[in-house]
């Protein structure tokens, strides 16, 4: 049961940041629906782990490459938005219009 | 019986430091200060900007009290005298303590004026220089104590002081330590006399009350965590384990009100310039000490 | 005794409650005299960008240490040259912040 | 192989030539002149390769590996089907050349092209081993989209690519089927003795659809109707040389994939679906014949009867599926003397158009023209001469191929071969018609830029041709009988 | 452990060479940077020759060491030398020059992770490394455009990098493991189709394929030429060899209606790139779909693999004729300008690097004995071997019309009047082109030794 609910509140966390990805158009809004994405692929990890597979290593292990994953793109995204911002002034992506074809 | 003794000792602990802080900033030595303090800020009319962001206005101070307490549940106060015992102990004090960061900011945010803001933001740029040595000198520690439990932390100590075996975390911890209890001479989010209060700015009576409450019992949490990752903890002759804690903390806790006296404020930029040049490579070196060390 | 510091912080602290004059300024954010700031939730550029990405690469770093500390003993050396190839890498990642200029203030 | 390789010196020497004529390409006239003198080095060389004796089977192999993994190797190798295939090629590019040896525009490309394409075209006929086969199927497509592009008329550009894209996605269905036969060969190989000697057994749906693919991929180069479409347009815009080799030899890769590849490699499907290629075959006879009757264009008549030709050749070959040996041996014989009949006759015909328009400022119209026979007696008469042999007069080139695969038809379906009968009457016609309204008549002074008739290099270039005619039909026996002793041993 | 070191030895070079360039760039020496990355690559290259035929994993198993990731070696690292030395002439003088190299050579090893993963978390790991530096790389002129494309690289990568995250939570959880070698177990359908889909994602973000490829004409646009050319080449690769990773190890159940969607994959691909790139009139545009396009071939590859023995072969053929081309045709675009109105008359200004153009393009079509024919060759062998001759069939039309798609750049490229002066080209740039057009050529003839090497 309690897998079965970890899972859904998994799938609902990844369907609000499926819907923020799609539905922003800030970059940073886009970003935090990334990470909730991310969330939900580690409450999954941790709830497999809690309820199917309690020994396994590579799991936990997994939880902290998805961690750092979580980091790592939160920082490059940042950077970009940074550099975005200073050149255009906006990081809206509904702005992005200069190429096209 | 111990927890009694705690739970007398430690208040009256705060008050102490409470009076030193008052020296510290002023020079005089008042032992009715604190209570004259607190009768002000009970009597103190209440005035708070009219857009204020409601929810958080009123929680950050409780969330910074929320914290500092957090902190201190899961440090031993003596031998057995924990209120958690962890095994993730040291994880869980440095994840608590991050949230001093969040109250902070939420503080600064929520009365919509620019000073406060301004010391928020500036606190965040202070968390990024000073989480990493605290983290890294912490994590010193736990390698030479097998655990993250803090009694087994403690019990490392057993023979050799954290702060004869690895002075670099030490140093690392406490100025660290000092930044994240924005003391002097860390105190620019707050930063009297230039920021007119920074973060607190617009806090008045009793909520700024509930502040300076959190903040003694940070600073008390603080110490603790000096105390019991470098200076032994419990360890000591004659006296109890309890009390050994007790002095040692207040001894840390005195000197970091010293240091707020006898040094100058380091802006933030440089807090971050410095931490980023010289306190991380410093702090790695430190955890390559010990892992030299553990190895011989 | 207890009750009694109690009860005298319920009085002032009632006490404090009385109602105040509605004097101008009182209700808005000190501006150093200002009675109309501007409001204050907005943009600020606050300077240390770099310093926050930085940030956020070593301390996903210490999560990876943490395990690392507590099993360190057991494994010696391996555990030693894991860690210092790791952190090389890390440290280099450091220096190349500092030597493109983004450790100083911007 | 202590011999000399004179198939590959035959393949490579046109390549050599290339790069010498891009080397030289400041230099016009050097570099027709290197054109002129490889192109007969190479005919030589492939005579000196055809003395040496080629026998029923395949003869003078030249084997080197290559992808062994795969079972892919550089093989040559001449039999009595390409080897007279060989020599059409190097005949009519010396004679292309000779014609071209005009061209003032970038004549170092033109002809480094041109021997570029000489090279594809024998690699086609010369090579024995699937991938080398297909290697060169497709670089005669890149040489002649650029012969096309650069050189040609106002429609170039797409009729270039018309050509281009068309025959590409021809050969690139030539390629899936000859994977498919490769993956069915038992081991696995691409050399085409093997897949000859034991055909892939490809059971079922898939043989069909491999079928299918080959039969698709040769429809389209040989061309057979539907697939016709982008011939009338290469043709009308290449230059007289492109076109001369086009019709003369690219045409003939399909037919050559049809007996070497389809034929051989897949006899139980191909006579199975047999009817199928004699029916396209009874219908491109028809049908081209009817649309060249149509055409005003000098140039696009004689492009569509090559429809027409190509028509009896794939005719043939189908009836060559169906029929009992005797006949079979009639058929193909037949077929292969049409290639190379067809590769003459009509190269010859394509050199004299590009003639007749080089006189005429380009116009090819020809109710626009008239009298070109008293205008231009050598040209007009040697123009008469090429339709005489084009719709098939006896004593003439196409005369004894025709007339053998009717005869090998008729012990299959004489329907069909009436049927067939139908285009070469109408053949007849349109040529006729032609020399009646074009050479017949009083001159057109208007029309005319140049009065001259043709030039010695123009008789150069086409003489030899129209001898040949005359040699093939009247003296059939000297190619039929390589052609015959190799259709002989077919078994299936 | 020590084995294991030896055995990705290669990879190590690589990152070692990463760092030894970033180590340059912080000296400011980007020119240093440079001859290290040639010399660390070379290094690769080399060790990567030597260690040819070893087939073990490292890391219990995480890390295969197989013919995959050996070629992804050979192919990456003089590809990254490459792009490295188009680099030098795009942006070299600019700062943080060195800094692309080293991204370069970061991205690179993202890539050959990916190539050897045996191991779920080596997958997010190779998209991580290889799409962070990518977005790196893609910002590094940090003007507007630069910015733009880097921000919708950003965006559909990190996307579908989450993506990817969550749906392999469930391979995780339904196997207990993160190998790939435990995907045969007892799998219930559901959760694999959600791992597979986010896989495709994942992956397929990186080797642009059709519904996850949005990104690459505006962020190769945006990104200087080089770059582009890099992103065009060495994610793809990676992508694809790990998809092969993976889809040798599908389970039994599942193994055809997951090959299906693959295919599927690649005839849209295929389609959508080649008929889009028709109406593009900006050649890096025009490069990018059509390397859309080029992936769905690929995609053959990981198709056929595990049902014909000519899968693997075509994986390491397709790869580096891939490299080659591509490589030499922006190579090419890069020496004389983005446009196609910029080649008009290229054949009378520059008739060398006009003929070396006309051969990638040529060699993209799959005319033979080009590099490209000799991949796509063996890649509609596979297909047709591996029973998805439909496949086959949609490839070669298409392969038609990308005879159209590039004869649009061709035929200008000869018969048009020149559109400008005759220019000098850098050193670099005409040794790249040079160096791929021989690789083009070669290929071809040299196809038996890489199809021997990867057996």
């Amino acid at each position: 049961m309690g897998l079965y609910l970890a899972l859904g509140i998994a799938a609902v966390l990844f369907g609000i940041g499926l819907y923020g990805v799609l539905s922003q158009t800030n970059l940073v809004m886009i970003m935090m629906g990334i990470e909730l994405i991310l969330g939900a692929a580690m409450l999954n990890l941790v709830a497999f782990w809690r309820f199917l597979h309690p020994d396994s290593y590579a799991i936990q292990m997994f939880v902290l490459v998805v961690m750092t994953v979580m980091a790592l793109e939160a920082a490059v995204g940042f950077a970009i938005a940074t550099q975005r911002f200073r050149s255009k002034g906006s990081v809206e992506s509904e702005e992005t219009s200069d190429l096209k074809g | 019986m111990s927890w009694l003794v705690v739970i007398v000792l430690y208040p009256a602990g705060l008050y102490l430091l409470a009076v030193v802080e008052h020296w510290s900033s002023t020079g005089f030595w008042v032992w009715g200060r604190p209570c004259a303090l607190a009768a002000q800020g009970l009597l103190q009319e209440s005035v708070r900007p009219k857009q204020r962001d409601k929810v958080f206005y009123e929680s950050a101070p409780l969330l910074l009290l929320g914290t500092a307490v957090l902190a201190l549940a899961v440090l031993p106060f003596g031998a057995g005298l924990i209120a958690a015992p962890l095994a993730t102990g040291a994880l869980f004090l440095n994840a608590a303590l991050a949230y001093v960061m969040v109250a902070l900011l939420m503080a600064g945010w929520a009365p919509n004026g620019v000073y406060a803001m301004i010391g928020g933001w500036r606190f965040l740029g202070q968390l990024i220089a000073y989480s990493m040595p605290i983290v890294m000198a912490i994590t010193a520690v736990v390698m030479r104590a097998e655990s993250m439990a803090l009694d087994r932390i403690v019990g490392s100590q057993a023979t050799l002081w954290n702060l004869i075996y690895q002075p670099v975390g030490f140093v690392l911890f406490y100025l660290a330590a000092l930044a994240l209890a924005f003391l002097p001479p860390f105190d620019i989010p707050q930063a009297r006399g230039e920021l007119a209060g920074g973060v607190f700015a617009e806090y008045t009576g009793w909520r700024w009350l509930q502040i300076r409450l959190a903040r003694m019992v940070l600073v008390l949490a603080l110490s603790l965590a000096v105390a019991v990752f470098f200076l032994g903890g419990s360890g000591g002759p004659w006296l109890p384990g309890l009390a050994w804690t007790f002095l040692k903390t207040m001894a840390v806790a005195v000197s970091f009100f010293l240091c707020g006296r006898l040094l100058p404020r380091v802006r933030h930029d440089h807090t971050l310039e410095w931490s980023w040049k010289f306190a991380t490579p410093a702090a790695l070196f430190n955890i390559l000490w010990v892992g030299i060390l553990l190895l011989l | 005794m207890l009750m009694a510091t109690l009860g005298l912080a319920g009085c002032l602290w009632g006490a404090g409650r009385r109602s105040t004059l509605d004097e101008p300024g009182k209700t808005v954010p000190f501006q150093s005299g200002r009675l109309d700031p501007d409001p204050a939730w907005g943009r600020y550029h606050v300077r240390y960008y770099g310093f926050a990405l930085l940030f956020l690469a070593f301390d996903m770093e210490m999560a990876y240490m943490y395990p690392w500390a507590v099993v360190y003993r057991e494994l010696g050396v391996p555990a030693l040259l894991d860690m210092g190839v790791f952190l090389l890498i890390l440290f280099l990642g450091l220096l190349y912040t500092l030597s493109q200029g983004g450790l100083r203030r911007q | 192989m202590n011999t000399l390789p004179l198939l590959s010196l035959t393949l490579f020497l046109p390549l050599l030539g290339a790069v010498l004529a891009l080397l030289s390409r400041q230099q016009p006239k050097r570099c027709h002149a290197i054109a002129v003198v490889i192109s007969t080095v190479t005919l030589v060389l492939a005579v000196l390769a055809g003395l040496r004796g080629v026998g029923p089977g395949f003869t003078q192999i030249e084997e080197a590996a290559w992808i062994p993994s795969i079972g892919a190797a550089y093989r040559l190798g001449v039999d009595g089907f390409s080897y007279p295939l060989v020599l059409l090629t190097s005949v009519l590019f010396l004679g292309s050349f000779i014609f071209s040896a005009k061209i003032r525009d970038h004549p170092g490309s033109f002809v480094a092209v041109g021997l570029f394409l000489e090279m594809a075209c024998l690699g086609v006929f010369l090579s024995l081993d699937l991938v080398l086969f297909y290697v060169f199927f497709e670089l005669t497509l890149v040489g002649m989209y650029f012969v096309i592009s650069k050189w040609g008329h106002e429609g170039r550009k797409k009729a270039a690519l018309l050509f281009f894209l068309y025959t590409l996605v021809g050969s690139l269905f030539l390629l899936l089927g000859l994977l498919s036969l490769y993956l069915h060969s038992e081991p696995r190989t691409f050399d085409m003795r093997a897949l000859i000697a034991a055909p892939p057994a490809i059971g079922g749906q898939l043989a069909a659809l491999t079928f299918g693919a080959l039969l698709l991929a040769f429809a389209i180069k040989t061309p057979l109707v539907p697939f016709h479409t982008w011939l009338p347009a290469a043709h009308t815009e290449a230059p007289a040389a492109g076109s001369a080799i086009l019709a003369g030899i690219l045409l003939k890769l399909g037919a050559y994939g049809f007996i070497r590849i389809s034929l051989q490699m897949m006899p139980e499907t191909f006579r199975e679906h047999a009817w199928i290629v004699i029916t396209l075959g009874v219908i491109s006879a028809i049908y081209g014949a009817l649309v060249a009757l149509a055409q005003t264009d000098l140039k696009r008549m004689v492009a569509y009867t090559s429809v027409n030709h190509m028509g009896y050749l794939v005719f043939g070959v189908g009836i060559a599926a169906l029929a009992a040996p005797q006949a079979r041996g009639f058929a193909l014989t037949g077929a292969s003397l049409q290639m190379i009949s067809h590769g003459i006759v009509t190269g010859m015909l394509f050199l004299l158009v590009g003639a007749v328009s080089d006189r005429t400022g380009g116009r090819r119209e020809m109710p626009a023209m008239s009298g070109l026979l008293r205008s231009f007696p050598k040209l007009g008469g040697l123009f008469v001469f090429g339709s005489f042999a084009s719709l098939g007069l006896p004593g003439l080139a196409h005369f004894p191929a025709e007339f053998q695969i009717f005869l090998g038809g008729f012990n299959v379906s004489p329907w069909a071969v009436a049927a067939i009968l139908l285009g070469l009457v109408l053949t007849a016609a349109l040529y006729l018609r032609a020399i009646q309204t074009a050479f017949m008549g009083e001159p057109n002074p208007g029309l005319l830029r140049r009065r001259d008739d043709l030039t010695a290099r123009e008789l150069w270039a086409i003489v030899p041709l129209a001898a040949l005619t005359l040699a093939v039909g009247v003296f059939p026996g000297w190619i039929t009988s390589l052609i015959h002793a190799t259709a002989e041993r077919l078994q299936f | 452990m020590k084995q294991d070191l030896i055995a990705i030895l290669p990879q190590l070079v690589v990152l070692a060479t990463a760092m030894a360039v970033l180590c340059f760039e912080m000296l400011g020496r980007p020119r240093g940077g440079l001859i290290t990355l040639a010399t660390g690559m070379l290094a690769a290259t080399a060790l990567g020759i030597a260690w040819m035929g070893r087939e073990t994993t490292a890391f219990s198993g995480t890390f295969r060491v197989d013919t995959l990731s050996h070629w992804a070696i050979l192919i990456l690292c003089p590809s990254a030398i490459l792009v490295a030395l188009l680099a030098r002439s795009e942006v070299g003088g600019r700062p943080r020059e060195g800094t692309l190299y080293s991204l370069l050579v970061f991205s690179t090893l993202g890539s050959a992770i990916l190539a050897g993963a045996g191991d779920l978390m080596f997958l997010v790991l190779g998209v991580l490394l290889n799409g962070l530096s990518g977005f790196a790389l893609a910002a590094h002129p940090k003007d507007d455009p630069s910015s733009e494309g880097a921000m919708k690289y950003f965006i559909y990568g990190s996307v579908t990098g989450a993506i990817m995250t969550f749906g392999l939570a469930y391979w995780v959880g339904m196997t207990g493991t993160t190998y790939l070698s435990a995907l045969a177990g007892p799998m219930e359908p559901l959760p694999y189709a959600l791992g597979f889909i986010a896989l495709l994602a994942g992956l397929g973000y990186a080797a642009s394929l059709f519904p996850f490829h949005f990104w690459t004409p505006d962020t190769f646009e945006g990104a200087p030429v080089s770059v582009a050319a890099f992103l065009s080449v060495t994610p793809k690769i990676g992508a694809i060899f790990a998809l092969a990773q993976v889809t040798t190890q599908l389970p039994d159940a599942f193994r055809q209606v997951s090959l299906l969607l693959l295919a599927l994959v690649a005839a849209a691909s295929m389609t959508f790139g080649n008929v889009v790139a028709l109406w593009q009139d900006k050649l890096v545009r025009l490069l990018a779909y059509s390397t859309v396009a080029q992936s769905g071939y690929f995609l053959l590859g990981p198709i056929a693999i595990g049902h014909s023995p000519l899968a693997l072969p075509t994986l390491v053929v397709f790869g580096i004729a891939y490299a080659a081309m591509n490589l030499g045709a922006f190579a090419i675009v890069l020496a004389h300008g983005r446009t196609i109105d910029a080649l008009h008359g290229l054949g009378r200004r520059h008739p060398w690097a006009a003929a070396a153009l006309t051969v990638f393009l040529l060699s993209l079509v799959g005319i033979p004995p080009l590099a490209g024919f000799a991949g796509k060759f063996l890649l509609f062998g596979a297909a047709l071997d591996a029973g998805f001759g439909w496949l086959a069939v949609i490839a070669i039309l298409n392969s038609a019309i990308s005879l159209a798609v590039y004869l649009r750049i061709i035929h200008p490229v000869y018969f048009k009047p020149p559109s400008g002066p005759k220019r000098d080209i850098a050193m670099p740039l005409r040794v790249t082109w040079a160096t791929c057009l021989f690789l083009t050529l070669a290929a071809g003839l040299g196809m038996q030794w890489m199809i021997a090497a990867a057996r």
